[in-house]
């Protein structure tokens, strides 16, 4: 049985703002130039999604939720920043970061692909049961912003935070459609996002290791053949 | 109930044979060489057994039928044995039976070969051609027809030391699978209906259920045309030959004869099998005669073209394969042409020479073959230039050779004569048919087909003169000796194969006319096979005739006539002295003709068939050497521009792999979003 | 087969008298183009038992076999005689209707030329000269473009009687004889052009030379001497005049006679040697005015002759069918 | 009770090899596992088709028939390679570039990768198939970077990248659809539970399972080396260490592509339309043309079958993008036969490597006269993968390009066409590695037996499918393509 519709108006708004706040947050990671101000922009990007997270958890009543709110509190405000900043600090990563493409271009790039998501996601609004309709669209744009960050930033330690990116949208959609996965699903993917990261602190050692930089040129393998 | 097995049962047993045999006899010629002869003469009792089952399947209309479990789920192992499966087990059997006793003298003088491998691709091969020969499901025959072409890739490169021996052999397979993959196609359109039920239908697959397959034209000249050019890429039709002449010769002798002499046979039974047994005359067109007549045609010419200027003794035999494949193509457009327009004896009588001539190719081609093994041998090079004088030396073989000289040069009274003699006696129908194109197309192809039987008749003048006549070129060609028991037998054996098929061919004919009945529903003339052996009467009653035995008969009394002169005249005393050559003291080997000078008028005349390299040399040069390379035109026009075309192709797909993750995210990205927006908004 | 109208005995004797006059009167044509070119050339005669002579002359004498050869240049006269010889049994010039007719067709005659043709070649290689050799391919290379030529010719004649059997092509062209063929002409044009080529004539082969640069028939019989000589010379000349009685029968068949009778044989055999003599009057006349060909130019003159017999093959279906 | 054994074997053994696998003769205990779970994925087959469909875990694991092929294949697989990388790594150690920590390391995460692997084809939970899909990703990028050279590292980055973002957009399909079964199951956990979807599948909302499948197909698809999906596919096959080359080609493509398929069953009956069987032909057909004609360039000779893995997994796209009972049934066949040959052919790659000291074409030469037995099967592994009768990928081709003539004919000509390219190129680059020139004989081949058996057990069985395909497993195929709905045509 699909939960009772709260027609509380300030949820709503409150759910809808939290939805735009991460919209907003993914633009900034997009425009962001500073390795440190991205990771912070993580860090509250982490922060918004427990917020939201508890509101839906509040709001639908589903004691999971806040479960998983507590989670995202825990390994994405707290743990993966710190990780993050320690990795910053040991490996010397400061300043600008590069862009394949400037940032002009790719604010407008990440403006289509908003408007994109938007109607791409209007039908299935419609169809949402859940307190946050309209929400879809902000988790796939978010989730498309991510992957465009990826595709323009050059360091592997942007492509990381694009990576996280992606999976906080994905969080976002799976908490805002559905009042999240089973739990079954929630735990495994959660585990697999702690792997991930640990594969990626191995990676970044190893890099470093092998060409003694984080830049991604080093990565490209035209030259091997 | 009788006890003995019937042909169907007896061309298994030896499938069975060949392939237990090729196992068994590499493992225990792998332990000794010595058990080779007696290895092989058992291979070639498979043969004459096969030959014999081939026959009783002549001689009788059976049409036999055997399943057996494998394959895929609901399409298991389908055999058949009808008449034209008979007609070319018979070919198969009788000529690899000579080859096979051949080997067993001619490989032991081969110090550097293989023997166990040799042997067992031999037999291998042997076996795969026999079973594409009695497949009766796509499956099976692609099976045993792919495994052909495999082994015989193989035996081509048994020497695969060398680089072009390697290139050949690549070239070959290539060709190959882009031919296999054809008569795959050709086989779909045959079954492309939707098999009903919810087992996989493969039930279609059978050589039955598509004989029974009604394509409408399109479908039906796709499938024609797939065939054609499927089974034509196996049989050295142009522009698909170019591997023909590179992959024939490098074999060794008996491969060279097995492949150019049977398996390229099994290339016109594919063609038969697909546009006669399974499309059904009904479903061609008589339209698609023309293009394949005139394509046999310019192969008879081309190939024969081409033949005269190699001085590789097997490449000129391979080139003349091109020649007798295109003399078969011929008589099949022939065939299609007259049969769909209405005039079934004409077509009939095409055929019957189409097939006529497959067989009598076996025979000679193989004794050619393998004479061309005893001659490189003896001169230890595969130069016809290092030659000469080798019928002295070799007088038995020499014989036997010059035998099969006459015979592949059309002449009277020898085999390939009377099946070019059939052949035109149908072209010569041109008269019953309606429309001046068409008529102007068969008479175009008789002239193409006298044109390039002549210039055989010219070929074999350089083979055989320069090979085998004259004084020797080498040091090696001098020392030459005569063949051991083994290889005479074997090339006595298909000589006498070959004799049997020039004075017998009404005997020939009605078996041939059983395969003719069995496909196309309708025989040939009854007078033409109850007229007697003596007689072969095609057209009765107002036709020509032709009577090879009686030929023979004349020109036999006449020799001794000729003979008898001197004596009524006068002496008939001999004395050897040196020769007198116009006064000239000087005679080395090297006055003699070369291969090149004697292929100089043809290379002159039809300039344009060739393309030639010339390096003239400069007066000034300190060392001035003439050089000429010959090559042919579909390299240059066809096969490197489409090479390079490929080559286009791969470096545009390199671009798609730049290196940089960026990009490749890109695309990840871009697929997604194109297919979020098709989906979205279409 | 029992086609021939003829009982076996005088069926017999025809074939006999074909053979004995065929190979009894070559010699005897070749000493009337002799005589003829002599006097056209104005110098005095040899007479035209000349060629007998000759004959009989070479037959007393010794064969010298040149050393190295294999038992194939001694066989191969003989064969070449006998492919020659065994032609004049097919070939209809007394009666219409020779018995062994049917043994062999108009293809089959072409392929007995094509048989002594290679096997001249093949004598002629086996010595090992460069003359011998040169002798041998220039005679394989007249022969590529002139035999399919003949057979074009042969296959023209053939298509109103819609078979390649020399009786039935003669029946059929006797029936026909009044009206005009187009293809006809152009098959006559072609085997003049056959007929010069084939027979070592002038413009391609000059036979009373021994001149390096253009020899093909002499250069192939160079070696040969004694018996062996006169069996090749005789065959040529046999060669000769069997084109020649092809050709009468071809395209002035009239007088033929289609019946057995003393009267019409006679008559027949009248008319055939008055068409061989004027026959042999014009080659003389065409070879004194003609110049030899340079080698080169050979195939395009069979060529020519090739292309003409085709048109009259073809011309026949668009024109008279 | 079997689903959890299966489970439970390679993960025991993980944790076993994670503790031990220094030791001496962890490489025997890595051989015994797999051949335990191969064991194990023998009894479940069996119990599958003769009871039907097996659940368990509380219904987080399940088994059909469909799924049941797929484990046998991967524990099958799984168990050879073992044997092989027994004697791959022997050599390796005999080279000197091992020491024991990384050994562990490669065999428990060898045994995690198979576990990940096995976890995805039994789970019940559409999200635990990605999980652990997501899990097997982890394991063999650690494991392509194993051997710590830069290509390799670079390789493993690539691998990690792309395919964690192909990933991600899975997980966004994953998502979807539970927001649209959610609405016909109800909230919780049976959502995603496929034995329950299966059963709702045609009244789910449209418009969301398009746009679902579409996130599946770009995500997994990724891992299925869908072109232009695929650049990760070449580097890690060719950087990793061969064993690993050997069952990412042979298993996790297939694993992969299990994902996509079972996805396509619930898509199909909830739209109504051909778009599955369209985006599955166009992917497929791209696939197989762009790899035949990238791999011409190709120097590296694990990047060579590299291309070939992706143009089968192309082709096997494409069969059930087809569909129609022989369509899927091809594409079955096909599968299970690239995994048979595939792997054999990196086994026998891996030894050719190693005794040529290089995995540079133009380096490796004259194969026929070192080791004439590598060199045999290393032609018949390529006469094998190009399709040529009667191994077992001959006859899926013949089945796919049947298929493709009756529903979709104008796909035969460059169908064939890649085909023959293919042939072209590999068998040419065969050619000039087994001859050619003088080279010497730095490192001969030792234990052939040992070597042999694992390649020899492939192509045997190969040979054995194409020429006897065994009438009861055919109809194990059909009931299993039939049981889960993959039979029908577009």
């Amino acid at each position: 049985m699909p939960p009772p519709f709260p027609q509380h108006l300030l949820a709503n708004h409150l759910v809808g703002f939290l939805g735009s706040a991460l919209l907003l947050s993914s633009f900034a990671m997009l425009a962001q130039r500073r390795m440190t101000s991205l990771v912070r922009i993580f860090a509250l990007q982490g922060i918004l999604l427990t917020l939201s997270t508890l509101a839906v958890a509040i709001l639908s009543s589903e004691s999971h939720l806040l479960f998983s709110a507590l989670f995202t509190l825990a390994f994405k405000v707290v743990l993966l920043p710190a990780i993050l900043f320690r990795l910053l600090d040991k490996l010397h990563i400061q300043g600008e970061v590069e862009s394949l493409v400037n940032v002009p271009s790719t604010m407008v790039l990440g403006l289509g692909i908003v408007v994109f998501s938007f109607t791409l996601a209007a039908p299935i609004s419609e169809l949402a049961s859940t307190v946050s309709k309209g929400l879809i669209g902000v988790g796939l744009a978010s989730l498309l912003l991510s992957f465009l960050m990826m595709i323009t930033r050059r360091k592997a330690l942007t492509q990381v935070l694009g990576f996280l990116g992606m999976e906080n949208a994905l969080f976002f959609s799976a908490i805002n459609a559905t009042y999240g996965m089973p739990m079954v699903v929630e735990l495994g993917v959660a585990f697999d996002v702690l792997v991930g990261t640990f594969v990626f602190g191995i990676f970044f050692f190893q890099i470093r290791e092998t060409f003694e930089s984080l830049d991604l040129k080093h990565m490209d393998t035209t030259s091997m053949e | 109930m009788t006890l003995l097995p019937d042909p169907l049962e007896t061309s298994l047993l030896v499938l069975m044979f060949w392939g237990m045999m090729a196992v068994l006899g590499f493992f225990i010629l792998r332990i000794s060489r010595t058990f080779l002869s007696p290895l092989l003469f058992l291979l070639a009792a498979g043969g004459v057994t096969l030959a014999s089952s081939g026959l009783s399947g002549l001689t009788s209309p059976a049409d036999l039928h055997r399943v057996v479990p494998g394959g895929l789920p609901g399409l298991p192992f389908h055999f058949r044995q009808d008449p034209l499966s008979s007609f070319f087990l018979l070919l198969l059997g009788g000529a690899a039976t000579g080859i096979l006793i051949f080997s067993a003298g001619y490989l032991r003088s081969l110090p550097t070969l293989r023997i166990p491998s040799f042997f067992l691709r031999t037999a291998l091969f042997l076996a795969s051609m026999e079973g594409v020969l009695l497949a009766d499901d796509a499956y099976l025959f692609m099976v045993f027809w792919e495994t052909m072409a495999l082994v015989s890739y193989a035996l081509v490169v048994t020497e695969s030391n060398r680089e072009e021996v390697r290139n050949a052999g690549y070239l070959y397979l290539l060709m190959a699978h882009f031919g296999s993959l054809l008569i795959l196609a050709a086989f779909f359109f045959l079954a492309s209906r939707e098999p009903p039920g919810l087992a996989p239908g493969l039930s279609a697959f059978t050589f039955e259920a598509m004989g029974k397959s009604n394509p409408t034209g399109g479908v039906a000249l796709l499938i024609f045309v797939c065939a054609l050019l499927g089974f034509g890429a196996k049989a050295g039709l142009i522009p698909l030959h170019v591997w023909l002449p590179e992959a024939h010769p490098v074999a060794p002798s008996p491969a060279s004869a097995l492949l150019s002499g049977i398996m390229l046979k099994t290339a016109v039974y594919g063609l038969l099998r697909v546009s006669f047994g399974l499309l059904g005359p009904g479903h061609l067109n008589y339209s698609w005669g023309v293009p394949v007549l005139l394509a046999g045609g310019f192969m008879a010419l081309f190939g024969i073209l081409h033949a005269l200027l190699q001085s590789d003794p097997k490449k000129l035999l391979a080139y003349s394969s091109i020649e007798n494949i295109g003399i078969i193509f011929l008589g099949i457009g022939l065939a299609i042409l007259y049969i769909r327009s209405g005039h079934p004896v004409a077509g009939e009588l095409a055929l019957g020479a189409s097939l006529y001539h497959a067989i009598n190719h076996a025979f000679f081609k193989s004794l050619l073959f393998l004479g061309a093994g005893t001659m490189i041998h003896a001169s230890g090079t595969n130069d016809l230039n290092t030659m000469g004088g080798l019928l002295r030396r070799m007088p038995f073989s020499g014989v036997l050779v010059l035998g099969g000289i006459l015979c592949i040069s059309g002449l009277p009274p020898g085999n390939g004569f009377v099946s070019e003699w059939l052949l035109l006696q149908a072209s010569l129908q041109a008269g019953t048919l309606s429309g001046t194109l068409l008529r102007s197309a068969v008479l175009l192809g008789a002239a193409l087909l006298v044109l390039a039987s002549a210039l055989a008749a010219m070929g074999f003048v350089k083979f055989y003169g320069i090979g085998y006549l004259g004084i020797p070129r080498s040091e090696g060609a001098q020392k030459a000796h005569e063949v051991s028991i083994p290889e005479r037998i074997g090339m006595a054996w298909l000589m006498a194969g070959c004799l049997l098929l020039a004075l017998l061919p009404v005997q020939m004919l009605k078996g041939i006319d059983i395969v003719l009945h069995s496909l196309t529903g309708t025989s040939l003339p009854t007078a033409t096979l109850s007229s007697g052996w003596l007689w072969l009467l095609p057209l009765p009653p107002q036709g020509a005739s032709y009577s090879p035995a009686l030929l023979l008969g004349l020109l036999g009394l006449l020799l001794p006539l000729g003979g008898f002169l001197p004596r009524v005249f006068g002496r008939s005393s001999f004395r050897k002295t040196p020769v007198w050559g116009c006064g000239y003291e000087i005679r080395t080997p090297r006055m003699q003709d070369s291969s090149g000078s004697f292929g100089q008028p043809i290379r002159h005349f039809f300039a344009n068939f060739f393309l030639m390299k010339r390096h003239l040399p400069d007066p000034s040069e300190k060392d001035p050497v003439f050089e000429l390379t010959v090559e042919d035109p579909h390299w240059a026009f066809l096969y490197r521009p489409a090479f390079r075309l490929f080559q286009g192709l791969a470096a545009l797909a390199e671009r798609v792999r730049t290196g940089r993750i960026s990009v490749y995210l890109v695309y990840s990205f871009g697929t997604l979003i194109l297919l979020l927006t098709v989906f979205r908004w279409m | 087969m029992d086609v021939s109208p003829l009982s076996l005995r005088s069926g017999f004797f025809l074939e006999g008298a074909q053979l004995l006059l065929a190979i009894i009167g070559a010699p005897l044509l070749a000493g009337w183009i002799g005589l003829c070119r002599a006097l056209l050339s104005n110098r005095s005669p040899a007479g035209i038992l000349q060629p007998w002579r000759d004959l009989l002359r070479l037959f007393r004498k010794e064969t010298l076999l040149p050393e190295g050869t294999s038992f194939l240049f001694r066989a191969v006269p003989y064969l070449v005689f006998a492919a020659l010889a065994s032609s004049t049994l097919f070939i209809p010039f007394l009666g219409t209707d020779p018995p062994l007719a049917p043994v062999a067709d108009a293809v089959v005659l072409v392929g007995l030329f094509s048989l002594a043709r290679m096997m001249m070649a093949f004598g002629a290689m086996d010595a090992g000269t460069p003359f011998g050799d040169l002798g041998g391919r220039r005679e394989m290379m007249v022969g590529f473009l002139a035999e399919p030529a003949t057979l074009m010719i042969l296959f023209t004649a053939s298509l109103w009687s819609h078979s390649t059997s020399l009786p039935a092509i003669i029946h059929s062209l006797l029936d026909a004889s009044d009206k005009f063929h187009p293809s006809l002409l152009f098959a006559l044009l072609a085997f003049i052009l056959v007929f010069l080529a084939e027979n070592g004539r002038l413009p391609i082969d000059n036979p009373a030379t021994h001149l390096e640069l253009t020899m093909i028939h002499e250069a192939m019989i160079l070696e040969y001497s004694g018996p062996l000589l006169a069996m090749m010379e005789w065959a040529s000349q046999l060669k000769l005049i069997l084109y020649l009685l092809i050709g009468a029968d071809f395209f002035f068949p009239a007088g033929l006679p289609k019946v057995l009778s003393a009267g019409a044989l006679a008559g027949g055999l009248l008319l055939l040697s008055l068409k061989l003599l004027v026959a042999g009057g014009t080659l003389a006349v065409i070879e004194t005015l003609l110049a030899k060909l340079r080698i080169f130019r050979v195939p395009e003159f069979t060529a020519l002759a090739y292309l003409l017999a085709t048109m009259g093959f073809l011309i026949h279906f668009v024109l008279e069918v | 009770m079997i689903l959890l054994a299966i489970v439970l074997c390679p993960l025991t053994g993980a944790l076993l090899l994670g503790a031990i696998g220094h030791r001496r003769g962890a490489a025997h205990l890595n051989v015994l596992i797999s051949f335990l779970t191969f064991g194990i994925s023998l009894l479940l087959v069996r119990q599958v088709f003769t009871t039907g469909p097996v659940t368990g875990g509380a219904e987080q694991l399940f088994s059909d028939g469909f799924s049941a092929i797929f484990v046998v294949i991967t524990g099958g697989v799984g168990a050879t390679t073992s044997l092989f990388s027994l004697r791959y790594m022997a050599i390796e150690k005999a080279h000197g570039h091992l020491t024991p920590e990384r050994t562990r390391l490669y065999l428990a995460l060898y045994q995690v990768f198979v576990l990940t692997m096995l976890v995805v084809l039994v789970s019940n939970n559409l999200g635990l198939l990605w999980v652990s899909l997501e899990g097997a990703t982890l394991a063999t990028v650690l494991l392509v970077a194993w051997t710590r050279t830069p290509a390799s590292v670079k390789a493993a980055w690539k691998y990690f990248i792309l395919c964690g973002v192909g990933i991600a957009l899975a997980l966004f399909g994953t998502i979807l659809l539970y927001f649209a079964s959610e609405k016909t199951l109800g909230p919780g956990g049976t959502a995603l539970l496929w034995t329950h979807l299966d059963s709702v599948k045609s009244s789910l909302e449209p418009t969301v399972i398009g746009l679902a499948f579409i996130f599946f197909i770009v995500g997994y698809g990724t891992k299925v080396g869908l072109v232009p999906l695929h650049s990760w596919l070449p580097d890690a096959h060719a950087e990793g260490p061969t064993p690993i080359s050997a069952v990412l080609s042979g298993l996790l493509l297939n694993v992969a592509l299990y994902a996509i398929l079972r996805v396509k069953v619930l898509a199909d009956a909830s739209l109504h339309n051909a778009l599955t069987s369209h985006l599955l032909m166009g992917f497929g057909l791209v696939s197989v043309l762009l790899a035949s004609l990238s791999m011409w360039k190709r120097q590296d000779i694990k990047r060579l079958f590299a291309y070939s893995s992706i143009e089968h997994m192309g082709l096997a796209t494409f069969a059930f993008g087809l569909g129609g009972p022989v369509g899927a049934f091809a594409g079955l066949l096909h599968m299970t036969a690239h995994s048979l040959i595939k792997s054999a052919i990196f086994f026998v790659v891996g030894h050719v490597v190693q005794t040529s000291g290089s995995q540079k074409i133009p380096d490796i030469r004259n194969i026929a006269d070192r080791t004439p037995d590598l060199a045999r099967a290393l032609t018949v592994g390529g006469l094998a993968i190009t399709g040529l009768p009667p191994f077992a990928i001959f006859a899926s081709e013949f089945l796919i390009l049947s298929a493709a003539v009756s529903r979709a004919p104008w796909t035969l000509p460059p169908l064939l066409l890649a085909l023959l390219v293919t042939f072209g190129v590999i068998f040419r680059r065969i050619q000039e590695m087994t001859g050619g020139f003088d080279f010497p004989v730095p490192r001969p081949l030792h234990q052939p037996i040992l070597t042999f058996f694992p390649i020899w057990i492939h192509f045997g069985l190969a040979l054995f499918i194409g020429l006897f395909f065994p009438e009861t497993v055919g109809r194990l195929y059909h009931q299993a393509l039939l049981s889960v709905g993959l039979t029908h045509g577009q």
